[in-house]
Formats: C-alpha cells, structure tokens, sequence
C-alpha cells in the first residue's frame, strides 16, 4: 500500500433541487492527515459519501491517484483504495469482531473467479452499454459459480487464503488494541472499542486513503487522545492518506496538517491549522470565536 | 440512496422480458388433446391375498377432502359409504369403513393410499378428486387394491399419460368425455345457441370440462365468443360479465362449482336478464338454488348421471336422509359414492372364502367380480368397460332447469 | 457472548464433533423402527428439510424475506415432469440423473430472474414481490396448458435408477431423500462459513456497509438467489419422481409459507432449527391423523373424565350449561377434519410467542481456530 | 379466440366502475395493513381474517333483524347496524390478536411475528370453516336493485354505495389521523416509537388504537363485502387480503394515503388495465391472469419507486 492523493474537481452534489454541495475543489497530497470541518449540515457527511460512491454526484469529479472514481460503484471503489468509517457506529452488530475484519478483508481473499461484476465501469450506463452489461453477466455467472465450488469444496488454495485472513485480521485487531475480542460480538464491545474496530476493519481494505468519519465523537480526553495517537500511528504504518470530519477541535488542529472548511455545502477556508484558527470567515461561519480557541465541541 | 438506482438499470431488460413474456402467454392456441379410444393394455397389478382373522371386520377403504372448502363435498360422499356398509355382515364380518383425509391434493392422495393400505383394506371408495386420483393410481395399482371413485370425472384416471390402463381403477359417475359433448348438442339442439361464452374454474375439473364442451361445441357449428378462467374463491366477476355484456353470446357456459357459480350468476343477472346459462354437475347442487335465490331461475344444469328417478334411487335418498339428516340433492355424488361402496361390498361377499377360521379375499378376483358389476343403482345403471369407465347408463347425462327454486328435469 | 468457561470434558467435545454422522445414522435407523406410513411422512419431511435449507440460504444467511419459493421448487419439478412425463408435449424420456442437475439450472436461472428486478427493494417489499413472482408461476403452469398441460397436470413420472436399481419402496426413498438432505446440508454449512457467507451476513447486517467493504452486493445477493433457487429446483425435481404426478395446484402459496415458517420455527440461519421444523409443520399436521394417534387418543378416557369433571364443577358454579367432551375414542376421527388445522395454527402462535427465536436458533458459531491460542480477555488499553 | 371488442363508451365505464368496486374493497382493508405496519413494522397476515370474522358477524347480525324479510327504510337501518356489529366484532377479534399473539412478540426478531400472524391466519380460518361446514352463508338479498345511469355511464346502487361508504370510511380515518390528538400519537409512534414514548405517548395504548382503527375498517369492508357479492365463508379472507396487501405495498407500505391509492390503482388495473392491455393485437389476457397483472403492476412500479408510490425519499443517510 502506498499513500494515495485525492483530487477533488468542481464537485457539486444536489437532492431534489437542495444543494448539499457546490464547487468543492480539494487536493490531499499523499500521506497526509488532512481535516474536515464545518457546522452541522454543512455537507461534510455527504462529501464522504460522493468519495465512496454511496452518492453520484450530480457535477464535477474525483480523482484518486489520477484515476477518475466518481460514478463507481461503493465495492469498486473500495478495492481501488478508498476505506471509511461512520459518524454513527455501523458494525455488523450480529458478527464477531474477527468475522468483521474478515468481512473488510473479502476483496483480498482468493476463492477462485475474479470478481467481474466489479470491473470498473461507471455504474450508469447509457441504453447501449445495459446491453453490454448484460454480455457480461454468463462471465459474472460462471465466476459465481466457481466461487462456490471453491468454498464447498474448500480447496487448500482457498484454506490458506483463509488461513492468512484470520492472520492478517490478528494483526489488524492487535495493532487497535482489540486483541483477545476476537470471539466478541461486536454489539457487546463498549463504545470505544467499537470505534477501534471500525477502523480495523476499514484498515482490512487495504485503503490508500482511509475517510475517518468523527473518529472521536463520545469519547473523553484521554479516549480521543489515544485515538489520536492511533490514527498517527495508522498514518505512518499503514501508508495512508487519511481524511477525517471532526468536531473536537482540539483534535483537528493537533493531528492535522491540513484543514478544509465547509458551511453550507462550500469550501470557505482551507490551509494549515494555524491560519484557519485565523481566517474570519470561519469564526464568522462558527458563529464566534470560542468555538475555534476554545476547542471543544464547535457545532451550535 | 440515488447513488445506487443504477443497478436497477439491468432490471429494466428483465421487466421488458417479464412483461413479453405476459404478453406472449396471452397469444397461445390451445392444442387438443386426444381422446383416441383404441386398444386397451393395462400395466402389471400387484394382487394379493388378504385374511381377516375371525372377528376382525372387512376394511374398505375412502379417500377424500374431509377438511377445508371441499369438505361440503367429501363429508357427504364419506357418510354415504358408510351407509352402504352399515349393518352388514360378510360371513359373520362386518364391515368397517376407514376415512382418510386427502385434502384433494396429489400429496394427499398418495398419503391416504399409503395409510389404508397399511390398514389394510380389501378396497377403496375414491379418491373423490381427480388430482389424488392420478397420483394414487400407481400406489393401488402396484397393491392390487381395486379403487372406484364416485366423483373423478376427469380424462385421465382412465387415459392415463403412461398408455396402460390402470386395471384397478373404475368410475361411477361419468367421464367429462360424455358430459361436455352432451351438453354442448343440448346447447346448441335443444337451446338453439349458435354462440356461447365460457367461464371456467381454473383447476382440473373446470379446464377438463372445458375442454370438453368448447371441442364438442364448435365441432356442433357453434362459436365460441370468449373463454375466461377464475381462481377458486374468486367472488368478484363483475369484469367477466362487462365483458359478456359487450359479447352478447347466447349462452354463458359456466364450468366450475356451486360455491362460485352462485356469485357468478347474481352478478351476471344484475345486468343481463335473458341470457342463457348452461353448467355442469359441480352447479348441481341445493347450495346453488338457496344461495342465488331468483337469480337460479331458468338455469340450466346437467348431470353426468342417468336420471335419478329409478326406485333404487329413491330408497337410497330416504335412507340417506333418514339417517345423516343431508338431503339428498343437496351434495353431488353421494348416490355414486353409495352405489360404489354397495358394488365392493357385494363382490366381497361374492368372492370372500372361509380358510381355518379366517376369511380369504383374494385381490384379483374381487377386481375380476367387480368388473363384471352389473347394477341397478341408486344413480342408474353401471357396468363398466375395459377402461374403467361406467357404461351403463342409456342417456348418461340428464338435464334440469330451475324452476321456481327446484331443479326440474328436462326431457331430452 | 464468548465462551470463557473452563473447556468442556472431553467426551462431550467427542459428542459434539460426530453429533452430525451420528444423527445421520440414527436417521438412517428409522425405516427398520416405523411402518410405511410414517416413512412415507418422513421422506415428505425430509424433502421440506431440503427445501428449508434452500430457503434459509436465502433468508437465514442473507436476510432476502422471499415469499415465493415455491416457484423454485416448481421450476424444479416441472422440468423433471415435462422432460419425462408421457403426458408432456416435449417429452423427451430423459433420465433422472440427467435431469437433475438441468433442474437445478433451470431453477436457478429463475431465481436469478427474480433476483435482478428486486435488487434494489429491502425487507418487506421483497416479501410481496417474491409472492407475487411465486403466483405469477403457478397461474403461468396453469393457463399456459397448451405448454404445461395447466391443471390436469403431467403423471407418469418415472422413477429413478441408481447403479441400475430402481429407488422405489418408501424406505428407499426416504433414504435417497435424506442423502439429498445431508449433502444440501454440508454445501449450505461450508458456504456459510466462506468468504461467501460473511458477505451474505454483512448484507444481512447492514448492506450500505458491506458495500463500502468492498463486498459487490449486488453479485451476492444474486448468489444467495440462484442458490436458494437451485436448491428448490433439485427438491422440486425430487419431488416429481417421488410423487409422480405433478400439477399447479400442489404449487401453491401455501408451500412457500410452510417453508418459511420452518425456518422461522427451527431458528433462522440454524440446520437443526431446519430439521426440527420439518417435523413439526410437515410432520405434525400428517401425524395428527395417523391411526397411531387415533390408538393413543383413545386411551385418554381418563383425560376426558377429569375434564368433563371439571366442566361439570364449572357447570355446578355458573349458570350456564356447558356441553361434555366426545368419548376419547372419537378424539382421533375428530382430526381427520378442520380441528387438525386449528390445533395447528394455535401451535405455530404458541411456538413463536414461547420461543421468538426458534426453537433451536443457531448458535454462535465458532471459527475451527477459535479455541487454540486464545488468551484471557486483555484489559482494553489504550495503544 | 380473441374476443371481438366493440368498445362502446358504456363498456369502458362499466369497467371503470368495477375497478372503483373492488379497489374500494382492496383499499377499505389495506388500511390495516398499512397503519399496523407503520407502527409494529410487521405484516399482520391475520387481517384478511378479521374481515372474514367482520362479514360473518354483519351476516348474522342482518339474519338476526329479519334476513330476507327486511324492506322499505328499516334496510337502512339493518345495513347501518350490521356494519356496527361488523365493526365491533372485527374490533374485539383484533384487540384479543394483538393482545395474545402479537404483543408478546414486541421486540422479537423481525420474523417472528409474521409466522404468529400466519398461525392466526390459519386458526382462524380452519375455526370457521369448522363451525360453518365448510359451507358458504348468504347475505340476505335486501338491497335495492336497480342502476343510477346517464347515457353510455351507468352505475348500480349498490356499487354507487360501496364506493361512497368506502370513500367516506376512509376521509373519516383520514380526519382521525390527521386532526385528533389520537392521530397524532399515532403518527408519532410511526416515526419512532422510543421518542414518542420519551414524549410521553402510551405507546402500548396507541398500537392498540391503530389494531382498533383497521379492524373497523376491514368490519366495514366485510359487510360491503357480503352486501355485494352476498356470498361469504370461511376462507374468503385469504385472497383479498393478500390483494390488500399488494395494495399496501403499492402506494408505499406505511401511508394511508399509499393504502387507499394502491387499492385503486390495484382495481383499476386488474379491470380496465387488463381490458386496455386487451387493445393491443394479438393479446387476450381473460380473467385468469388478473393476478399477473396485478403482480406484473407491483413490480413494474416498485422498480420504479422502490418504497412505493407515496413513500416518502429520503435524502440523508450514512
């Protein structure tokens, strides 16, 4: 894995005639922790789904590594390197902590077929290319078929993939701290370590650029300090460009070496955090200034 | 989630196909079937021997709906046999009458065969519907038990798909074969309709019947205007009778039963008053005069049963009041279904032979006997052919007009 | 919640390894203990258990309600009947083993072309849909008779031959459908615990995020169609050449109830809960009209005596004059009517109301490795 | 045999008519469905049972003012007392469901409830069937006959009353959801039942009230039911229940006014949809493939609209 860049074009994203996003424009070198910011509502949330292809943006484009990702599907994107985690927790509360990290692993275990149906095409095809799509379908077939042979008649190919899947998921829980859950269901682990898991399962992906939805929302000092640490750790080990939203200021400015600033589905602001800490047009936007020095929570 | 309707996208071929593939199921002829009379083989029966230890009584067997919607008809049909076997003794054993559920379903029909066979009776009244017939023909064949059914009028039980006849099987009433021809020569000489609409009951004995009567009817000269199928329980016909309305047939055949015809003919006489309507021996039926009260008048009805008016008949029908407090024309099939229990009961006595104390049936011969039935019965006269089918009676379908809330016989 | 407890004594683990082989062996002891009767209820039961385990792939693992089943298992049969049947028009006298596995293609394309229009519907608009494509296939078997033979249905079809002997006694049977059931049984388990699997549970979990795990939901949600479907195709195919005759009318909505409701009963997702549905809604309602029961029934003199006692206490308090029980040996001819179904109905409300979850939900399971190397919980520090 | 259609005006309207009957019906009961759905998130697949128990009771209540004898006004009177007895028949079967097969389900997995449901469904039927004979009973034939008709259009009394006691039913439900502090709790109860309870809503007593409002429902539908096809039994709840049902589902399952829009448009399509589709050459769709139609409609619209026609979109998530 090597850190990936993120270029964002001139993105728009609207529902129904509400503009949740207009013009974002957004660059993030590789390997940087890059912050973002912004009110409530301000089309943070919905940034990170166009990135994941949850949402088709309505204009502009995305841009990962110099390859254009907007309008594939969320599986395609995630393969090509993009990982994310959720403002509210959404584990597989009914799996174990292992098979969860298991489940972030599944493009990278071997069963036999390739995965056709995820080739990388946009998902909105004009009416010729429906028909194209449909020639593909006995190739996805007969790959679906091979996958279940392989996991019926679990060749070794298929056991050591697995094998070193529950390794590789070893690691990955060890390296959060969540070492000796493994059998836990997730719905009984405590908040914090919910977090934890999310990201480990978002590491399984092997993301290049890993979106870190409010990583530290519900924890205490010390709790978002850890997690803090973690996700510099995650940066340097993992090899990832890493973006989160956040609301603890304390946290953005500490960990980040970037910040960009939305209100109202706009990039107002975007530099180190020092002179973001300084433009008044984001103290304007924060509704005063105790938010932004005082750390803290900032959203009203 | 607009990020996803993509994927809704390939559906959108597969609904086109779906809605094809409708399309294309609407434009299908119907191809006959063939009714080629013909040789007759009959595959291999299992005949045994049973013994009934003294005291033990003879078994004989029914297999019926006794539970759900066609309870009405399988209840009465149960409580007939049983009357035929009641109080009669074989050679100091009497005779018991063992009633199983088979629900009218192919699954049913096999289950029921398996439980009194395991009972072990010497015969069997039934299957009453023709679905668990099919399916329990093999099972009674291979056992070599004899099973006559009082109500199966379908083609197959006695054209099986396999060629052979089934040696075991035989019939009391009439063949859709002989009723759908008659009806459609009443029809088209007696009622003098040159064009008719059909409506059918979707399940086995409705497309039988069908089948029957639209092949007879055009093959008479007449026209066939319309041809529509309903569910059973289907109670809201209101768009068949717009759609007859618009058709203006002279007659309305209606193939099905009771339960659905009496709807059917308040909704049809609502808007239609004259025009004529014909049905078959699931109309038949008490039920249908009580429920369509004035609307009933002037239907036609037949049924696939020589004219019950013989004194046999009329013994049966005071004895069957008598003692089940139904009345007689209130259920179909309850005179064959006596005269079938009574055609078993008289070949057992005949072939029965006394052995150390037991009594001996020996299978084959008491399908040989019942065979040879010739019978003044409660519902005409019987005698069956190589296939199983009753071929006693002279006119084998009669006709009945409903005239102030009865059904009155026509002459033919 | 994980076991901690100390490690069961060796016996039990023994048990608990062969519990399947031994199950399976004791089934197979079965034919020898009971008559054809109830052989003959169990290969019915047994043909659920097959279909139970198509459908809890479907449901259970993947969380797809499909209320339309039955037109897996009718794709299934009616290609055994119309390959087969003399009565068909394309009649091809193919063999059995021939058939089988084009029914369980041809019922897995159906399951595909249910699955691709449903795609993007969730939960309970699944559920009416896949009714909806369940009775679309069975009014199309009836009222294209001209293709179908419609409801006077296709008969005479034959049995199969296995090494050249014909599987014919109920015994027989009973032993090719448990065979059938066993190996469904292992192919259902290992896709459960597969790469597959997890991806049908994530789904099940939360599909926006299986999703963004890089799990192609569209192309597993697939999957769990044409599997479910085909194996309803080979327990329809099954069906056809046991029961021999075949018509829409035994295609009805009804099946596809029953084998939910045995999935529900047993315990989504669980084998056993599978298996132990099958008795109770196939086996049950047959069972009640055995002669067996009948016998048992009547013994019960002593019930009914203390009941009517008691009635005739109540009686004495109030009032009102209630009626006296039906001799206990009427009790058995009783249930060969609609009283089996009421008894049934309540029984399905009072299994769900005292168990929700099944009466055998499945059980946490474990990976193989679970017990090798796992330390006492670590205290939770911060890296 | 393709049925020569001559198309008269008059034809069209009367299919029209038709469609209005029968999704008056199918609207009347997916009510039910939809309310207890939008509360509980569960299919009460005993519904169609309930409004069999409500046709039973309407039935034995007009037999009891004197069947087949009523005349002149006190039809009036009888049919309004029928549909009362009907409604609370309807109303207490339901009360006594939800209290002992239901509501011990709460909280359940999201199966569980469905098969009770299916248990019900099942005991109730057989019961019947059971007490009846599996015969069917008769509404008495006492409703005036005769048509309202201007021209080519033409519509009986009876359906002329079906679809305004159906339409008036409905606005008076509409009115209770809308306008009454009741409708209100339950409008709160289907948006989250945790904060309506923190808001102090009895949730408890509010889901009853929803199991109250579509049983009366289904106790009306069940004595227009008899009134017009006069035929009635035991198992007669199945199939328009599972109508209702689709219908439900078709306007988007949850919303009234998805219920009472689907059950038309259901109705609508089984009768001049069919006969529309009849226009094009080559095709003869009878009677026998209503359902098709039906279920063919359900598809296409929810490929569409994927939570039916009134559901609302949400644009938020993740």
């Amino acid at each position: 894995m090597t850190a990936a860049e993120l270029v964002v074009d001139g993105l728009g994203m609207k529902f129904e005639g509400l503009t949740a996003l207009a013009e974002i424009t957004l660059r993030v070198p590789p390997g940087e922790i890059h912050g973002l910011i912004g009110p409530n509502g301000a089309g943070k949330t919905t940034l990170f789904n166009c990135l994941t292809g949850f949402y088709r943006p309505t204009s502009g484009a995305i841009y990962l590594t110099g390859q254009r990702i907007d309008g594939l599907p969320p599986h395609v994107i995630t393969g090509l390197g993009i990982a994310r985690t959720f403002q509210n927790i959404r584990l597989f509360a009914n799996m174990t902590v292992l098979e969860n990290v298991l489940v972030g692993q599944h493009q990278h275990i071997a069963v036999g077929g390739t995965d056709i149906l995820s080739t990388r095409r946009p998902v909105y095809p004009t009416p010729v290319e429906r028909i194209l799509i449909l020639r593909g379908f006995p190739r996805a077939a007969v790959n679906g078929i091979i996958e279940i042979a392989g996991a019926i008649a679990r060749p070794p190919r298929v056991r050591t993939a697995e094998a070193a899947a529950v390794a590789r998921a070893r690691d990955l829980l060890a390296a959060v701290g969540l070492r000796g859950r493994e059998n836990d269901l997730a719905r009984n682990l405590p908040y914090g370590d919910q977090r934890r898991l999310e990201i480990a399962r978002a590491l399984a992906t092997r993301p290049s650029l890993l979106l870190l939805d409010e990583p530290t929302a519900g924890m205490n000092p010390q709790e978002a300090a850890a997690m803090v640490a973690l996700i510099r750790r995650i940066r340097d080990e993992f090899e990832t460009t890493i973006i989160l939203i956040e609301h603890q200021m304390r946290v953005v400015m500490g960990v980040c070496e970037n910040i960009t600033v939305l209100d109202y589905g706009r990039k107002i602001a975007e530099g180190p955090p020092a002179a973001i800490q300084r433009n008044p047009t984001v103290i304007e936007a924060y509704l005063g200034t105790r938010a932004i020095q005082g750390g803290g929570h900032a959203a009203p | 989630m607009n990020g996803r309707q993509g994927r809704s996208r390939l559906a959108w071929l597969l609904l086109a196909a779906s809605f094809a593939m409708v399309l294309a199921a609407a434009c299908g002829g119907d191809d006959d079937d063939d009714t080629g009379g013909g040789d007759v083989t009959y595959g291999k029966a299992g005949f045994k021997t049973i013994e009934i230890a003294s005291g033990q009584p003879i078994k004989i067997g029914y297999s019926g709906p006794l539970s759900g919607d066609l309870k009405g008809i399988g209840e009465p049909i149960l409580k007939a046999v049983e009357l035929a076997a009641k109080g009669k003794t074989i050679k100091g054993h009497t005779i018991q009458v063992i009633g199983k559920d088979d629900l009218c379903s192919a699954d049913g029909g096999a289950s029921a065969a398996t439980q009194l066979l395991q009972e072990g009776v010497v015969a069997v009244v039934g299957p009453v519907c023709s679905g668990a017939v099919v399916a329990a023909q093999p099972q009674y064949e291979q056992a070599g038990i004899t099973h006559v059914s009082p109500s199966s009028t379908a083609h197959k039980p006695t054209y099986p798909d396999r060629g052979q006849v089934f040696q075991t099987f035989l019939r009391t009433t009439y063949s859709d074969d002989i009723q759908g021809p008659a009806q459609a020569k009443f029809a088209r000489e007696t009622l003098g309709a040159k064009t008719a609409y059909v409506v059918y009951d979707t399940d086995a004995y409705g497309t039988g019947l069908r089948d029957a009567f639209t092949r007879a009817f055009e093959k008479e000269g007449g026209k066939i205007l319309g041809s529509e199928g309903y569910e059973k329980k289907q109670t809201d016909f209101k768009a068949i009778v717009t759609n007859i309305k618009n058709a203006k047939p002279d007659l309305v055949y209606f193939s099905g039963f009771y339960s659905e015809a009496t709807p059917f003919i308040k909704q049809l006489r609502a808007e239609l008053k004259d025009v004529k309507f014909l049905a078959g021996d699931g109309v038949k039926n008490d039920e249908f005069i009580k429920g369509a009260g004035a609307d009933a008048e002037g239907a036609y009805l037949s049924l696939p049963s020589p004219v019950y008016t013989g004194e046999a008949y009329k013994t049966f029908g005071d004895l069957f009041e008598k003692e089940t407090g139904i009345k007689r024309d209130a259920s179909p099939f309850v005179a064959e279904a006596y005269d079938a229990a009574s055609i078993i009961i008289r070949a057992i006595e005949k072939v029965a032979t006394e052995k150390d104390g037991k009594l001996v049936i020996d299978l084959k011969k008491l399908n040989e006997e019942i065979r040879k039935t010739e019978l003044d019965g409660a519902s005409g006269k019987i005698k069956f052919d190589a296939r199983g089918e009753n071929a006693g009676g002279e006119t084998p379908v009669s006709l009945f007009q409903v005239k102030n809330g009865a059904f009155e016989q026509l002459k033919q | 919640m994980p076991d901690r407890s100390a490690p069961p004594p060796p016996w039990t683990r023994t048990l608990a390894r062969f519990r399947w082989p031994l199950f399976v062996a004791f089934t197979c002891l079965l034919p020898f203990l009971l008559t054809d009767v109830w052989v003959q209820m169990l290969v019915f039961v047994a043909l659920f258990i097959v279909l139970g385990l198509g459908l809890n792939v479907v449901v259970g693992f993947a969380g797809l309600l499909d209320l339309g089943y039955v037109a897996f298992f009718a794709a299934g049969a009616y290609t055994m009947g119309l390959l087969t049947s003399p009565g068909s028009p394309i009649d091809a006298g193919l063999d059995f083993w021939l058939i089988l596995p084009i029914g369980i293609l041809i019922a897995s394309i159906v399951g595909l072309l249910l699955g691709l229009p449903v795609l993007p519907l969730r939960g309970d608009y699944l559920a009416i849909v896949t009714l909806g494509f369940g009775e679309i296939i069975r009014l199309f078997l009836i009222n294209r008779d001209d293709l179908t033979r419609g409801s006077q249905g296709l008969s005479a079809i034959p049995r199969p031959d296995l090494f050249g002997y014909r599987i014919d006694s109920f015994t027989e049977w009973f032993y090719f459908v448990v065979a059938a059931a066993v190996v469904v049984g292992f192919c259902t388990s290992r896709l459960r615990d597969s790469r597959i699997g997890r991806a049908w549970e994530a789904i099940r979990e939360d599909e926006d995020v299986a999703a963004a795990m890089g799990v192609n939901t569209t192309k597993y949600k697939l999957l769990a169609f044409a599997s479910g479907a085909a194996i309803g195709g080979l327990g329809g195919v099954i069906y056809a050449a046991f029961i021999g005759f075949i018509s829409p009318a035994a295609f009805s909505l009804q099946v596809s109830i029953d084998v939910l409701a045995i999935v529900i009963i047993g315990g989504m997702g669980s084998t056993p809960g599978v298996i132990l549905g099958s008795l109770i809604l196939i086996g049950v309602p047959r069972i009640l009209q055995f002669r067996e029961t009948s016998d048992f029934l009547a013994n019960l003199g002593w019930l009914r005596d203390a009941l009517n006692g008691l009635i005739s206490a109540l009686d004495a308090a109030t009032p009102g004059s209630l009626g006296r029980l039906p001799p206990a040996e009427t009790w058995g001819a009783q249930l060969a009517d609609d009283t089996r179904f009421i008894i049934f109905g309540a029984l399905l409300v009072i299994i769900m109301v005292v168990r929700p979850s099944g009466l055998w939900p499945s059980s946490r399971r474990r990976l193989e490795f679970a017990h090798d190397d796992t330390p006492p919980p670590a205290p939770v520090t911060a890296p | 045999m393709p049925v020569a259609l001559t198309l008269s005006v008059s034809f069209w309207s009367d299919q029209f008519v038709n469609g209005l009957t029968t999704g008056s019906l199918y609207a009347l009961i997916a009510l039910g469905y939809t309310m207890v759905y939008g509360v509980l998130k569960m299919i009460n697949f005993a519904h169609g049972e309930v409004f069999m128990l409500g046709s039973f009771a309407g039935y034995g209540a007009l037999v009891a003012m004197g069947g087949n004898d009523l005349s002149g006004p006190a039809v009036a009177l009888a049919i309004l007392g029928a549909i009362i007895v009907a409604m609370s028949a309807s109303v207490s079967a339901s009360v006594v469901i939800e209290r002992l097969a239901y509501r011990p389900l709460r909280g359940a997995p999201r199966l569980a409830p469905l098969i009770s449901a299916i248990g019900v469904s099942i005991f109730l039927q057989y019961l019947v069937l059971e007490q009846t004979s599996a015969r069917a009973k008769f509404y008495p034939d006492i409703f005036p006959r005769g048509a309202l008709g201007a021209g080519p259009f033409e519509i009986t009394y009876i359906q002329l009353f079906l679809i305004a006691s159906s339409v008036a039913m409905m606005a008076l439900l509409y009115a209770i959801i809308q306008r009454t502090r009741l409708g209100r709790a339950i409008r709160a109860v289907a948006e989250n039942p945790t904060n309506a309870s923190l808001m102090g809503v009895d949730v408890n007593r509010t889901i009853v009230f929803v199991f109250i409002l579509g049983a009366a429902m289904a106790g009306v539908a069940g004595v227009l039911y008899g009134l017009f096809f006069q035929t009635i039994r035991g198992s007669m709840g199945f199939i328009p229940g599972i109508k209702a049902f689709t219908a439900a589902v078709l306007g988007g399952i949850g919303s009234i006014p998805g219920a009472m829009a689907g059950g038309y448009v259901l109705g609508l399509a089984e009768t001049v949809g069919r006969e529309l589709l009849n226009e094009l050459p080559g095709v003869n769709l009878g009677n026998q493939w209503r359902d098709v139609i039906a279920f063919t409609l359900l598809v296409t619209i929810l490929i569409f609209r994927p939570t039916g026609i009134f559901a609302q979109r949400s644009t938020t998530r993740a």
